[in-house]
């Protein structure tokens, strides 16, 4: 079995396992002394368990949301939607696997257009898909399902999974700034329903550029946030050090989210972090997203419009 | 005024009135007598007539920073220009602390600029045609874009499609205000989803990138326009060049995130030196106007 | 019937029907003994056996051509398709004459297809749902697009707007009719004319490009589907491959307009196989369905 | 002086202007004999200049069309329009010179947009605009200019001007057949009066691009084909040389295409083609195209669509 990747916040934890092993391997009978020590250790470990994953800080739950095991938007197309047609292409220049654009019917069987930023779940996959950090073209691949979705009044989900679009030299040349502008003004002009999911990273605007509408639901672990921790830690904090302060500081967790009023929803994630046990969590993104969908029925395209915008309108504080 | 009559009358007092001079905040006055270098072409030029000259270098054309006031008097009709929304001030939404808190910031940035936010908007006559003008000011913690940034920008746009007036903006930034978290990321959407409904309206949006434009103000209002003009040589990107040469590893290619690239790559429309500024935005501006039936196009 | 029932359906009966058999023009139902070499591996496959698989190799997967009456019988439920406007048939406008006279070619294409004109539309049911169909016969002075095959697609897309139906067109040609001159070329204009009604009628439109697609047609209403499929190599472009070669004196790149290039590119939207052809089209255009409301989109 | 161009069909002509000229520099004192000669070649010439433009045949037209010396895009944009703004850019990859995009004032007041193929004026500019043969950006770039007319209502008005689109290896790849055809699907929608210009070459789907409307008016010596007559007589006479055949056969010619119902007008060039002098054959066109603007007038937009559309559908010909 390959060492399982281990986040920064659980290394005395592991450590106190890996030791409370080694001491179970040894044979009490010969050291009666150990199984005293050894229950002391146990209970200490739950201890440590509990502490470990009780009060998650901000940071730890963004090293959680980037888990290499975290199911990612390939698990959530897979396992929520039958009938799954994926298309590809911008139609002027290519197509970037960093974002998957396609239709799907859901459970209750809705018919769906589905959008999603797209890592990889090998390392081959991940080169292919660039880690989930797309160039413009991604973006116009996805404003042609948005278009295909307001023409053919197909509802919108998107699952938001990016460090954020992809700061290359070539991406800036064929205008990422552009291709995100676009794709929010469209996105706030689209005449059917748009549910958006954070299922990990919700790394600035190429996030944003598929990531928001009528409902923001968040995992408990993914974060959404104006820059990374470490390049804030970095430009406010002249200190690459401080990430876990930053992270505390921009207040980027699903929760605080949804105190802002930007998130609707945050789905629970078991202890430790949904690649600890996917299933439920992903069950439970199928069942807000209907429920989600179920709530918005019946509203008139324009409704749904400006009820959007005035969603929009209301982000934002200030004095007046 | 017809435009064109307008222009025989702009030739007799094309940039000699030291408008430049007046719009400068109190301090400069006394700085009149003092000399600038050029990181052009390293010539000193005197403060006062540089001013004169809408802070351009009369040795290699150097388009020096402008602050809102200055770009005001060179681009509007002579004291047309009238504020809207300054009410609108900076809260500490997350209460941020870093080397500096962002209430420190906020004072500093006050007391730098004289502003009290990163954007001035208001309404303005340019050729003797009314607009909303948006004006970026870079001295404001970058001309980042926070909570009161957006909702100006999106008011202007509000007040434009409500009115029918064209709506210009003349942008700088160094992205979003971190500070305010995902409140000034979704100043992107908000502005974005402003300038779309004045859009869908049938009305006019003329975009002006001066230097530095970054970040989430490229990537949202600042593009979004019917026709998009920059000034020469300014840096105008979505990711920093820093970040950029970080992420790739390699030195960056020559004039890369310039205007002149911008214009090569076709992401902008032209680039039009301040001294041509007025007349071009007037000029473009009187072939943008709204049709008859209005409403969105093809 | 549903689509689900459908798929369920079309499971037991897929392609073991000789369909593509009864499919073919006279001659080849005696030809049915003979033997094809596969130009992909180089196997000798019989026909009759090719005829079963829709043409596709059973060692390599290479898509042999298909007469219009195969990818019919391949493409849509059994016996629905009903041809339209099969009494159009060309003249000779310009009285054009080259090393064979136009009227000659046109009589030497009818004797080699069976057909009377490169296309072959109409009515027809996929998976229960009610499309109009058009189908381009490469054997036909390769498929070339004249005012007949102009005015048939034109007319598929207005009888599909009129009765709000999906048009699915299934391209192959060599580009436009030089036999007619202008009036060829301005078929471009005429077939895309056309699509627009349609798609701002709020209807679906779904393209399947097959081997080989190029010049006028490529260039006109193939392209401007919703979504576009392409058979597994199949050659697509605009200019031809020759041409191209010429122009740039060099040599082409491997894979040059072929249909994983096009993907590569960005220009189409799925390569789908022959077997899997019917159900994917089935299946996207359950997707496909014109909103309550209508209209033209964002 | 540098030697003027010279046209194939126009060689013997030259011929004997060179020998007359030439004779004229002789001393007809000491060869009085000379002085009948010369009034014989001189007679003759007239003949011949006559006998060579009276009747050109399509073959010397398209030469004409192709003339290094005849006015292009440039000297119409100049001369016709006041107050002229170039646009630029597709806003996803580049620009392309060969197409020029902006706006422009009529000497009657009217604003318009104006679109046009621009082959360059000189070998430098030649190369700058590729000789007037476009890629995928310079239609996307147009398609910017057509929604902006739409957007404003402002009439279009196109020169047309080129051997083909260019039919480069990145141009294939960028999708030349789709920015070409989504061209065709746009400039059929525009709810503004389009008027285009045959200047000199119309090249195909190329031309087509930007290249039909509600009127289409041609230069006595521009020509509009569905290929060049030299690919014509390659790929349909197996022989290079019956170019000139091929050109005939096309029915190209302004002339020919106002019989096939296709174009409207004909502007009449001066002897031997409009660089003879441009002046009067740039003033005409624009004399045209305001006139055919003024024909347009008061027509609702949905009813410039409807006729742009009822004036497509009546061009073929077939039995039924
Ligand atoms: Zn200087
Ligand atoms: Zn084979």
């Amino acid at each position: 079995m390959t060492r399982r990747h281990v986040m920064e916040f659980e290394r005395p934890l592991f450590a106190l396992e890996d030791k409370l092993d080694e001491l179970r391997r040894l044979d009490t009978a010969e050291n009666p002394e150990l199984t005293a020590e050894i229950e002391a250790l146990a209970l200490e470990l739950v201890r440590l368990r509990a502490a470990t994953y009780e009060h998650l800080d901000p940071w730890a739950r963004v090293q959680i949301a980037r888990h290499p095991d975290r199911p990612k938007t390939e698990h959530y197309v897979g396992a929520l939607f039958d009938d799954v047609v994926e298309v590809h292409g911008d139609r002027t220049f290519g197509d970037d696997e960093a974002i998957f654009a396609g239709f799907g019917t859901l459970a209750g069987g809705r018919r769906v257009a589905v959008l999603g930023h797209r890592k990889g779940v090998d390392t081959k996959s991940n080169i292919r898909r660039n880690f989930g950090s797309p160039h413009p073209e991604g973006y116009r691949k996805a404003m042609r399902v948005m278009r295909l979705a307001d023409k053919f009044g197909l509802p919108l989900v998107t699952f938001l999974d990016t460090a954020g679009a992809y700061p290359g030299i070539e991406a800036e040349e064929r205008g990422q700034a552009l291709a995100i502008a676009e794709s929010l003004s469209l996105l706030s002009g689209l005449r059917v329903p748009v549910i958006c999911v954070g299922i990990g990273e919700g790394g600035s605007g190429g996030a944003l550029a598929i990531g928001f509408g009528d409902r923001l639901i968040m995992l408990e672990n993914a974060y959404y946030s104006v820059i990374s921790p470490e390049m804030c830690s970095n430009i406010l904090y002249k200190d690459p050090a401080q990430a876990s302060t930053a992270a505390a500081c921009l207040k980027l967790t699903a929760g605080e989210l949804v105190e802002l009023g930007i998130a609707d929803e945050v789905i629970p994630e078991p202890t430790g972090g949904a690649h600890r046990d996917s299933v439920p969590v992903i069950t439970a993104v199928g069942v807000a997203v209907e429920r989600a969908l179920a709530d918005l029925d019946g509203i008139a395209p324009e409704g749904l419009v400006q009820t959007r915008y005035e969603r929009l309108r209301a982000i934002g504080e200030y004095d007046s | 005024m017809s435009v064109t009559d307008w222009f025989s009358q702009r030739e007799r007092r094309r940039y000699t009135r030291t408008g430049g001079g007046q719009g400068r905040p109190g301090p400069s006055e006394v700085a009149d007598g003092i000399w600038v270098q050029c990181p052009g072409c390293k010539r000193a030029l005197l403060e006062r007539e540089l001013a004169e000259k809408v802070r351009v270098c009369s040795g290699c054309g150097h388009h020096f920073a402008m602050t809102p006031t200055e770009r005001i008097a060179s681009l509007v009709d002579d004291g047309t220009f009238t504020e809207i929304d300054a009410s609108l001030t900076p809260r500490d939404p997350l209460g941020f602390v870093a080397v500096k808190s962002y209430a420190e910031s906020l004072s500093a940035a006050r007391e730098k600029s004289g502003a009290n936010e990163a954007v001035l908007t208001g309404r303005a006559a340019i050729a003797g045609a009314g607009v909303v003008l948006g004006v970026m000011d870079f001295r404001f913690i970058g001309a980042s874009m926070g909570s009161v940034v957006g909702e100006r920008v999106t008011r202007a746009f509000e007040l434009a499609t409500e009115e029918r007036l064209p709506a210009v903006m003349v942008t700088a930034s160094g992205g979003a205000r971190m500070q305010e978290g995902m409140l000034s990321l979704m100043q992107m959407a908000k502005t974005s989803a402003a300038v779309r409904r004045h859009s869908d309206a049938g009305l006019p949006y003329l975009s002006i990138l001066t230097n530095p434009t970054y970040g989430g103000v490229t990537a949202s209002f600042a593009v979004l326009a019917d026709v998009i003009f920059a000034e020469p040589g300014a840096m105008i990107g979505f990711a920093g060049p820093r970040l950029v040469e970080q992420t790739i590893r390699q030195k960056l290619p020559k004039g890369f995130q310039t205007s002149e690239s911008m214009l090569k790559h076709g992401m902008i429309d032209r680039i039009v030196a301040r001294t041509e500024l007025r007349d071009t935005v007037a000029l473009m501006l009187s072939y943008l106007t709204p049709r008859a039936g209005g409403g969105a196009g093809v």
